[in-house]
């Protein structure tokens, strides 16, 4: 998937324009080193400037505003510390690990060919999904780094407001490295337009599409999540005491950065700036927008008031259906793939979780377990052409297939089920291991004083 | 001297403020404080889970003043902060039996 | 305006870069299907990402942190809930509306042909202002959904901390459908560079010109704000109790998120990535400087002490001021410009909002209605090249034509005309059904407990 | 270094492909007229918006939130005028004054040929480091503008809390008229990679690197801090009374906002979207989060808890350090810059600041003056083609040129010298000239009353 | 009358209101305060700037009443306040000459 | 027992709490509170809006003290808290006829 070419591309564009038609006639095709267009490497580092946004400060406050703020710097910290150790990971092996070709292993997991980037230069390319189109691998590796840094930190929200930041230090770094790392290389590992046959991850060859990372990125946190918040157990005074969002300004503010991060998140895994890219793009407008409405639409049902972090959570719920489907729905398609997003979150954030009784303090499991369930599943029935979708490009023909939703579900619910698999294995296993090391949970009293004094030994407000 | 201490509603600050400026009060001070009482409270709902909030936010007023003008202040007081529905709350007098004024040290009622 | 092309762009750029001279000479020019340049793509998506940032968190924030913290989460409420609404909106017909042939009614309104965005595919391309150069369509579409969010947004400030929810969220979606099209429509609907005899808009005809929606976004918000505030009446207590920003942090960083966006906003108007989008660019940073500047010396002439929502609030006027100049001025002129919006919005916002005794609470008309007027007129004097502006392009002739400051600010002072008018009387017809239908005001108990408990059942801080 | 293009980029790249091949041949190099690629320009449109974001509302509210609150507004506002006032400068002769050519004083200063943007126009290009790629001219100036903006600002953090702001009224801009500009000409006026041998700036001419902006920005403004929280004085109470961050909410916003905006900063500064802009940018992302993991880990062999603001603070001086070496570090060689300066500026920022008794509000020198420096030398090791980095592009040879770690490390020196001997002078007598003048502090009752209220009439939260 | 006025730690306060509603208390009002006392406070560190901070967050709740069910209250306090741990706070308790009710005018017992 | 009420500039904080502990008060209650008094407030002005306001930011103290102690305490109290400008504050003595530590139960002045 990756190619060395020896000059910069702008130069060989003029070049090749510029070129005497002779020469020209006399380099047939394979002589041309590949060169990245501008325009798409300007993209992609715009990207990627989008999706760090959303974790740090995104994310970050989202979470934040929504704990006691005594638990209000353990989030950011525990959010800026995904990011840091994840961005060294990546770089030491992560990236080798998911995007390379791993031998034997191939199916699940890349090798380490390119670990400590060996080997990537400033020349380096990566091909996107058009064949001959390429971009600075550099930039394909920042964006995926982005990718897998706001994953864990997704899963901090499950456990927050108990969990003990030693816990965490251990956990994070584990969990990217034995979850997210292979559940990456098996949806998004292949040879790339120019080999499309070589061996790809399990998921990927299976038929499974995920446009932007609704498996990968929101169903693998959401039920890691899950995992968490049972093994971490419930706070105490769960269903009690009053745990009411400290600063609703600082949750919207998140999403709001979340909203615009996940422009980047979505159209930027276009890998172009193509029109692809701005219909993944305004898709990602107009689920979430659908989304809002339709978490309010439920709440007054419900015969509640419409509410502010309603139409947040709705909204935040529409990103993550919409991430696996962006690049393949209508616009109207993405808008109904929303509007069902946002009341099915509802009922999994209200009834649900209520009947069930287990204690995921922000939500992660019902918001992005269930959202990225809803989004994965329903990806296979909006790509139809039939219903306005893309359909799924085949390389072999070079044309668009045929399209069967009812095979492409199931498809999907295939590879919906092994993430969900490998991820509550995987993190069980993980949190059972730092448990015994370091111990998951804070002590009571400390958890009543606040994390962020016991842990941190600061407090977020001094007015 | 008495300790006057009024519990209010925040928007009836204004007006019993002037109203004790007019009796020559020379000084308050104020408190956020929050109220149970017959008033009712409200409920949050927050993701569907709901909260029932019973305190009501109301500013408690504390004057110390010389006896004779008690009667006087409880009156104006009574009168400012009234709008007539639940929630209005309640004067409490209390005996004070010293007074200083940090700044000059002066004691009694030369203090307030 | 738009064009279907059947290949993407690169592969065609490269193939004709590549392609042997005869083959290229027997293909004359109308033989080459149009195709986006990538660099334009990425700057348009860039740009549209930039707008949502305005609208939330930016106006979002800016807005919140102005009214008293009992009203914070209505006001975000009512921006996210125009940005959902209008997001729906702009997919089922709003853009058709405004970007396609009326037919009869061209002059004010389009037709239905693009509803649901019928026939819009990632191939399609919309052309830009300079012939024969295309974005992709869904760029173009998602880059005016997202003016078409925010300027409704913008009205809520001026009626906040009074109106109910359920009255809002009637009347926005019915403001955007009969004033905010037709306006957009009337300004900016025409042929295109390869068709620019084709009927246009009324007021383009009319030869105004308005670079990013000085007329369409803020002067027809600031209008519709103003009849809002007098229709709804003023807050309880007003000029009696003490109402103060409840946090002017929110309302810097909103500012700041604005300024932000604003580049996207108004660079992002040229519709590609030229030298003509960099003077926009420039100038959306020096105007507001100059404006901001511009506040604090009226203040210091006032014998205020220079305050630092005085900065913001010069800065956010000169934004507006410079929007429909932005393309069009010398980067001396926008500061020009920058510094005389400033202090006439300080004068509007203080001297005369005081003697007419509406109460504009966030002084929406203060700074978007006046500041878009001195901006909107303001265009006919620096887009001189006299006075080192661009002058007007005269696709007719093929180069820029000849200009008087004169008759263009006629010109530019009818186009205001027509847009107060249609704002006024659309708004005010609109407001008095919804009050029919739902109320507009909240009673005097839930103005006092404040909105957010009344109409939403949450509070914003916790603490 | 600039050139004037008659006709917009992409019709001539498309006039070019298309045509014949016998004109092609004819047309010898210097016919065609030097053209913006579009790709290259809508990245440095987007750099652009990036480097606001840092100032407004990045290090405004990262300053913000470490301040206590009755200071905040003055923060905010100090952060603010900088940003217009500089905005406005630089059109009125500050970029004439740093990038074109000083005659006599050329290598310490430019001249006054481009004040108010004399001849600049939107076909104006401006070279970028390769050879014939050019970007819009307003695209660099705007680009460069926000650079200037933000150094000033940095310097309010270490006076913050005290100074009066009619002091800083005055003194930001006379500082950037002659300390900023000239040492941003020092370093990085040149002729262009098409008239490399041109006469440049002193340090650019020594052979000092500074990718962008290690010396100009960050050790200019650090030791500027230091002068000042010296010539200024203690805060009142210092070391006595709790002087404790209000929010490190909005420290932490403040921060992610900064590092976001760095990749603008950093990679914009490539000038080009190329795969050296991609390295840029990976290595702002991978340079703070291993800085951040230093400061934690130095927090704790200290034997402190690690702290939210030790990660943020480490981030930050992982930015700084990485912001002379962000092109030519390999990611490895990032990541160890950015553990070392975490490690250092903690040390800096505690023992150093402890032992010497100066009181750096918010510890300006600590990190960007120490961070600087230690970035600053750092780049003349981890530039190194033997260590992973690009080593130095020798444009007489037109290929990467011998490295000399020892004797690049000896050039980065000086510069670092000339640089701190440079800013510690003359912004001792700029402030010496101010104090004169209007005097530089708030006499104590203002000082315990807040700035805010003394300086502004304001307060930030009316809660 | 009596006021019977206690400090106690936030998370008591849910069962010391339940507690007080069980004997028929109309009302009271709650302050957060922050108390300086045996209990420990906290260290905090910014930079490597460390503050001791010796004051604890606590909650001060007032409740105005008649003479004969002072003892109840303070029991029904002690008893749901408590934790055992340092730090659980204090009741005290002061006269009370006048009461009014600024709705209705009531004076005395009446306008508790 | 008394309990002695001193209403402070924010400032003095730190000195009146060392001065206290001197004395081997074993514990205080502190509450933010706004004052009114002969100390002029400031005058606040958004987009050309004027708002006159006329409270200050104060501190309330709070010690419960055995009767003999209270006089010390005052004098420790106005020593510490004086910048002799306009605002330093007042300290207030009421009575207190009973006091009791949750924790334990004790009773009267083994409660303080
Ligand atoms: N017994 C009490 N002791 C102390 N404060 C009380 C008591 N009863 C009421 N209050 C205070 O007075 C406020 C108003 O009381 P409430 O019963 O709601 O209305 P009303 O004063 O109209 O009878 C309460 O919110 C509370 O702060
Ligand atoms: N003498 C006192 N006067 C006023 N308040 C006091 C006094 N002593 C303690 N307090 C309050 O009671 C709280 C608890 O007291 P502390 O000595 O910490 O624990 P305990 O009540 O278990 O003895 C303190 O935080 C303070 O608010
Ligand atoms: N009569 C009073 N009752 C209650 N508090 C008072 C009274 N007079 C003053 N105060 C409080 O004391 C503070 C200081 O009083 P002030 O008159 O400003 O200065 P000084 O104490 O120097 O005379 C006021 O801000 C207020 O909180």
């Amino acid at each position: 998937m990756k190619w060395n070419a020896s000059r910069s591309t702008c130069l060989a564009v003029l070049a090749s324009a510029l070129m005497p038609a002779g020469v020209a006639v006399a380099q047939t095709t394979p002589a041309i080193a590949p060169v990245a267009d501008k325009g798409d490497a300007a993209w992609m580092l715009v990207a990627t400037a989008l999706v760090l946004l959303m974790t740090v400060p995104g994310l970050a406050l989202f979470y934040g505003g929504l704990v006691r703020s005594k638990n209000m710097l353990s989030v950011l910290m525990q959010v800026l510390y995904s990011l840091s150790v994840v961005a060294v990971i990546w770089v030491l092996y992560g990236y080798s690990l998911a995007f390379t070709d791993g031998g034997n292993l191939n199916a699940f997991v890349g090798g380490l060919d390119k670990a400590l980037l060996r080997g990537v230069t400033v020349e380096s390319l990566a091909e996107t999904f058009t064949k001959g189109v390429f971009i600075p691998e550099y930039a394909f590796i920042a964006f995926q780094l982005t990718f897998a840094a706001i994953t864990p930190a997704l899963i901090v929200g499950a456990v927050a407001e108990r969990i003990r930041f030693q816990a965490l230090a251990l956990f994070l770094p584990l969990w990217v490295t034995f979850v997210y790392v292979p559940v990456a290389h098996m949806v998004w590992f292949w040879g790339g337009p120019s080999a499309f046959g070589a061996p790809a991850g399990f998921l990927f060859s299976m038929g499974a599409i995920d446009f932007a990372g609704g498996t990968v990125v929101h169903i693998n946190a959401g039920v890691a999540g899950l995992v968490g918040a049972l093994l971490v157990g419930r706070r105490l005074g769960f269903r009690h005491e009053l745990m009411v969002p400290h600063s609703l300004t600082m949750t919207l503010l998140g999403a709001g950065l979340l909203w615009v991060g996940w422009l980047g998140f979505n159209a930027g895994s276009a890998l172009e700036a193509s029109g692809g890219a701005a219909l993944a793009l305004i898709n990602t407008i107009v689920a979430p927008a659908g989304a809002a409405l339709g978490w309010l639409a439920a709440e007054c049902l419900g015969r509640h008031k419409p509410s502010l972090l309603g139409a947040i959570t709705g909204a935040v719920a529409g990103l993550v259906a919409v991430t696996p489907a962006a690049g393949y729905a209508s616009p109207c398609g993405a808008i109904v793939l929303g509007l069902i997003a946002g009341a099915v979150c509802y009922w999994a954030c209200t009834t649900l979780k209520n009947r069930l009784g287990y204690d995921d303090s922000l939500d992660v499991f019902g918001v992005h377990g269930i959202g990225g369930i809803v989004g994965a599943i329903g990806t296979g029935i909006v790509a139809s052409p039939a219903l306005g979708g893309t359909g799924i490009f085949d390389y072999a023909a070079g044309a668009v297939g045929d399209y069967s939703i009812a095979s492409q579900v199931l498809i999907q619910s295939k590879a919906v089920l092994v993430t969900i698999l490998w991820s509550a294995i995987g993190s069980a296993i993980l949190l059972k291991l730092v448990d015994r090391v370091v111990g998951l949970r804070a002590d009571n009293d400390q958890e009543r004083e606040g994390l962020d004094l016991s842990d941190h030994g600061e407090r977020a407000y001094n007015v | 001297m008495k300790l006057v201490t009024a519990i209010i509603k925040h928007h009836r600050l204004d007006a019993v403020r002037a109203a004790l400026v007019e009796l020559d009060v020379s000084g308050m001070t104020v408190t956020e404080v929050s109220g149970y009482g017959r008033q009712k409270g409200h409920t949050e709902t927050y993701r569907g889970a709901e909260y029932k909030v019973d305190f009501v936010p109301k500013l408690k007023i504390e004057i110390a003043t010389r006896e004779e003008l008690a009667d006087q202040i409880i009156a104006a007081i009574t009168a400012s902060a009234r709008t007539g529905q639940i929630g209005d709350g309640k004067i409490l007098v209390t005996p004070i039996e010293q007074a200083i004024r940090i700044r000059t040290g002066e004691t009694g009622e030369d203090a307030l």
